[in-house]
């Protein structure tokens, strides 16, 4: 009983120091990646903003209720085949 | 006549065992959990109808030549688990880890709550009635990781005839992250830590997103290769995803394959719920070293996050800490919740998934130091 | 030269025999019914291909280390046809019937078409050149079930030798029920009888929708768990479907599981359509018993409608009864199409797939009959 | 012979007898859970039209034709990539 | 302590022996080609990640109870490669071939390339180190078929023992084709004949796509069973597409099955990449040969082309050819593009897919041939 | 070793043989095919160009514009839930 009691206290302290260990190697390793990466190869960002929604605001408001009908309609119809 | 006696002997009401009763009845608990109160339906929902199947009497539906026991090699030899954290790898994403990789110090710290679990199980067994090898409890500790196909693994090479509550409980104490963590941040943090807002990340670029999976795997065959192949298929999926190149792989692992694999392995992971497995005092241990085990991994998350942020240039919200426990997206959320009701302004969200992807790498180690050394 | 001779020794012109051309004329024949008559082609394309393959000379593609013969395991075992079943129950809705649910005594009354059939069979034990066991009439019996899968997990069970021609001709019948049916319904029922409107069904409750797989099950568990592996599956899937909390698996055992496990049963019973098994008198005793258990069970259907109809405070138009044989859901429409030409108001659609579901429970029910007793 | 075929005709009594109680049993268990969510936990049946589909009317038959050809256009394409 | 050792040498840095880390660069170089480079990612991507896993010390992951192990019956036993070249034969349209039939012959002489490279790797039995038997050759010869399933069927079959390398040649010179194709069409061809313009194709009949797939079938059992179980398959899925009534089934088999299929296949194919299998001297002998067989398949589809322009009353560009060693559709858009260069009005595609599809045919055929003669 | 390679070459020349004259009757097989089906069942080749895309020119480009808007950003929401 006791001598299982030391084993698990024992798995314990490796255990977690393995855990940490490993963990901290992790961060070490991604932070020399991401500067080799930001010096050698810079990516450009791309920005989230699709330029398509810039686009819409010149569609009149009737127009954008009636097709989000439309897609609405297209969605639940296309749920309803039951194909996809 | 003769086979009127005949029929009513082949009835469940003649065959029915009193524990076989009592496991329905269990099977049907976790279906209303599953539907009713929305714990992890995706899981819960198969594995309880998995628990009515294999309990019905003369059907012998777990049984050699049932369709649960082939179901069962899927887990016997691993295929299930790790399709799923395939799966699972292809739908996560590593970007705010990367964009603040001292979060993994939080998935690390999170992983006491497995460690500390593994000694309250050995100590449970002065408790009569109760009975863990070290195996065992290895194997009871993994639910503290709050990643249920690594639970899975690890029970299933570990500990198999635990298999079943090792998973109930796994999959409940996930689907109650909202319950069982809220007190415990509040009542180890301050208002104005609660308050603190965290840098905003930056964009992290495709090539790291690459690099960061085959890293993982690299380390983890030099360090510890028995976590090789739960760490491995994690990287696949992941890399099938941020590669970009393989975008049907990559949607499939992450929805129809997934999907499959997560309606056999329920079943079959309910079909372990047999009354011999269950119906033993050694599941209420289980049980109650689960709930411990989260608590007590949300805990050091926090006190982790605490220190970080004493230490820290850029201020660290200790609420993220709490994240670190894996219960991927659950436990981010809810760090992400508490957060807001201390300061309405403040999205922890993003913050909060970094630790809470760690806490998935963390436990995979964790298993896999369970696994080599156990 | 001799590579030559031996090239000319391993070709199917010398090595085919004469039932082998016959068995892939019947294979080119079921593809023909399949792809130009539309005979339910998701199965008998699949069977018709895998019979051509199964009969090639050399190639042995259903013999051991074939591929036929690895996917005929998922038959032999049960599991194609029980994970077909689940998402037949995921694509079912009880909705009508539980509306309306002395529907369900229509299904329980077409069921007499399968143990008419069983002693047809046995009785023509008495032509010459016929040799049925009880365990083969009671797997012939069962086409007059009109379900797929369920005739062919019946028929794996309890006589897997005539495994090929009970599928064929319990699919052929299925696709020929828009033909068997109607001469039978007009026959015995009167034009009034036909003209009967029935009342509109209430709206039936989700909570209502989740529970009744589950008491189904309940039920067969107590009552008939030989039954149990076909009523569970299809529970399951119906209770994914219900449930409305797990739909990623719900839609994947609707579709792409059914799909993937479509293709492997179609050619693994295509591969048990080998010339040993399929040219024998047995075979047109098979067809005949098939055809005459669909009017049988058809005739049932419609005469317990017209009691039905005589006793009930709401009226029943007869022609639903027909639809308690069950092939889902072309009986239902045939129904709702021979009121259409008697009443072309009268839309029996929806009432008739009341006894149309009824029919499946009805045919898995005497399926656990069959596999408990015989 | 003749005894396998009282065999049957045992088998085909009891068949239909088991058959019928099933159902029969189905029938009264469905009728009390019906009673039951009814009287205890009645739910608000959801109608069946989709406040979606009222909008439409105020959209013009221009819009609605220009809609259902994106949709169909958008529908074909999507089947052409074979990827979904 | 005793821990801590057991600990150090359970680690793969303990563990790890030089051909292991070399075949783990290599996976990793498979990885760079297929994500960075776009070698035809979606099996060079799972074969470098398998190949990965499979040399991870300890952890076993290829061996005996290991996920690839298993994975790994599924090309054993023919499976894996079978369903591919289902969806495969789905994703085929033969309209083209249909319109045009004689650009089979095209395909047929395309396959030289296989025969030649086949005493290609008997001739190398000179080179000390090298040591092929009749039926290595013939198994690296289908590299030469430009078909990455026919090549692993016919790898598994006849020499298990090369099948990673074989596979990683046959995916790699595949991706090639765009480099290696265009320099040998232009030595080949004149600038008058590259600037050919070829007579619209006409409409194709459903019936006749319907019938093309059953006839190539009939062929096949009557002549050649032995390649039958590919050439059935691929006709199962075209039968499958073209018929039209069994659409789920088609797009079940082009999308879910054949990628849930190809991340299987391969993950089981780099697990064949050992140190010992890949780091011996006949690698380099199969990669050379390899890049040999291509570039005669290529050389002999013109030639053929060239051959067929004198004595056809419709003219035929030669560089359409090349497109007969199949690798569909790469080298049928090679062929448009270098035609293009010469005549910018020039389109060239769609008479180039009947060669690049006729060439799947004929190294399906060669395989056959392969299979039953060595 | 000149066994091996004369196995090879005869190899060679029934491989090829054979996958010539396979391809050959596959040749005349198609066009005895395609004969018979195009004097005995002639079918009516389906135009490429659907309907649908002639009514297109009648809608004005701001609503045609204001549709693909609307469809791509509902392919991308699709595409965003990772469900199809
Ligand atoms: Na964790
Ligand atoms: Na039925
Ligand atoms: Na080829």
């Amino acid at each position: 009983m006791t001598e299982m009691m030391n084993s698990g206290i024992e798995l314990m302290l490796i255990g977690m120091g393995i855990v940490f260990v490993f963990l901290a190697l992790l961060i070490v390793m991604v932070k020399i990646i991401a500067s080799i990466i930001q010096r050698f190869f810079p990516e450009q960002p791309v920005s989230a903003t699709s330029p398509a929604s810039a686009s819409t605001s010149h569609t009149d408001a009737n127009v954008i209720a009636a097709i989000s009908v439309a897609v609405h309609q297209y969605r639940n119809k296309h749920k309803g085949t039951g194909k996809e | 006549m003769d086979n009127l006696i005949a029929l009513w002997e082949s009835t469940g009401l003649y065959n029915f065992t009193g524990p076989q009763v009592i496991m329905m009845l269990v099977g049907f608990l976790l279906l209303y959990l599953a539907i009713k109160k929305g714990f992890e339906p995706l899981l819960l929902l198969p594995i309880g109808f998995g628990a009515v199947l294999s309990n019905i009497p003369i059907a012998g539906i777990a049984e050699e030549g049932g369709i649960l026991h082939y179901l069962y090699f899927g887990i016997k030899s691993g295929i299930f688990p790790l399709l799923i954290f395939m799966g699972v790898g292809a739908m996560t994403d590593f970007g705010p880890m990367l964009a603040n990789p001292k979060t993994l110090f939080l998935g690390a710290a999170a992983q006491f709550g497995i460690f500390a679990t593994l000694l309250g199980a050995l100590a449970l067994n002065l408790i009569p009635g109760m009975e863990f090898s070290l195996q065992d409890a290895a194997a009871i500790a993994i639910i503290g990781g709050a990643d249920g196909p690594t639970a899975i693994y690890v029970a299933s090479k570990l500990a198999p005839d635990l298999l079943g509550p090792i998973a109930v409980a796994a999959y409940s104490y996930m689907a109650l992250v909202p319950l069982i963590q809220p007190p415990i941040m509040r009542a180890l943090t301050t208002e104005d830590e609660r308050k603190i807002e965290m840098q905003q990340l930056r964009v992290v670029s495709q090539t790291e997103k690459i690099i960061f999976p085959l890293m993982l795997l690299t380390l983890s065959a030099l360090l510890l290769p028995s976590a090789a192949p739960l760490v491995g298929m994690f990287c696949l999926g992941n890399l099938m995803n941020s590669c970009g190149v393989v975008e049907r792989l990559s949607k499939t692992a992450q929805n129809e394959l997934i999907n499959i694999v997560t309606i056999f392995l329920g079943l079959a992971v309910g079909s372990k719920l047999s009354a011999d497995a269950f119906l033993k005092a050694e599941t209420l241990g289980i049980l109650a070293l689960g709930a411990i085990a989260f608590c007590i991994g949300t805990a050091c998350g926090v006190i982790m996050a605490k220190i970080m942020n004493k230490f820290s240039d850029t201020p660290i919200n200790p609420l993220i800490g709490a994240a670190g426990v894996s219960a991927v997206p659950m436990a981010a959320r809810v760090a992400n919740k508490v957060g807001l009701e201390s300061n309405p302004h403040n999205f922890l969200l993003m913050h909060a998934m970094g630790p809470n992807v760690a806490g998935v790498i963390g436990s995979a180690v964790a298993a896999g130091v369970l696994l080599s050394l156990v």
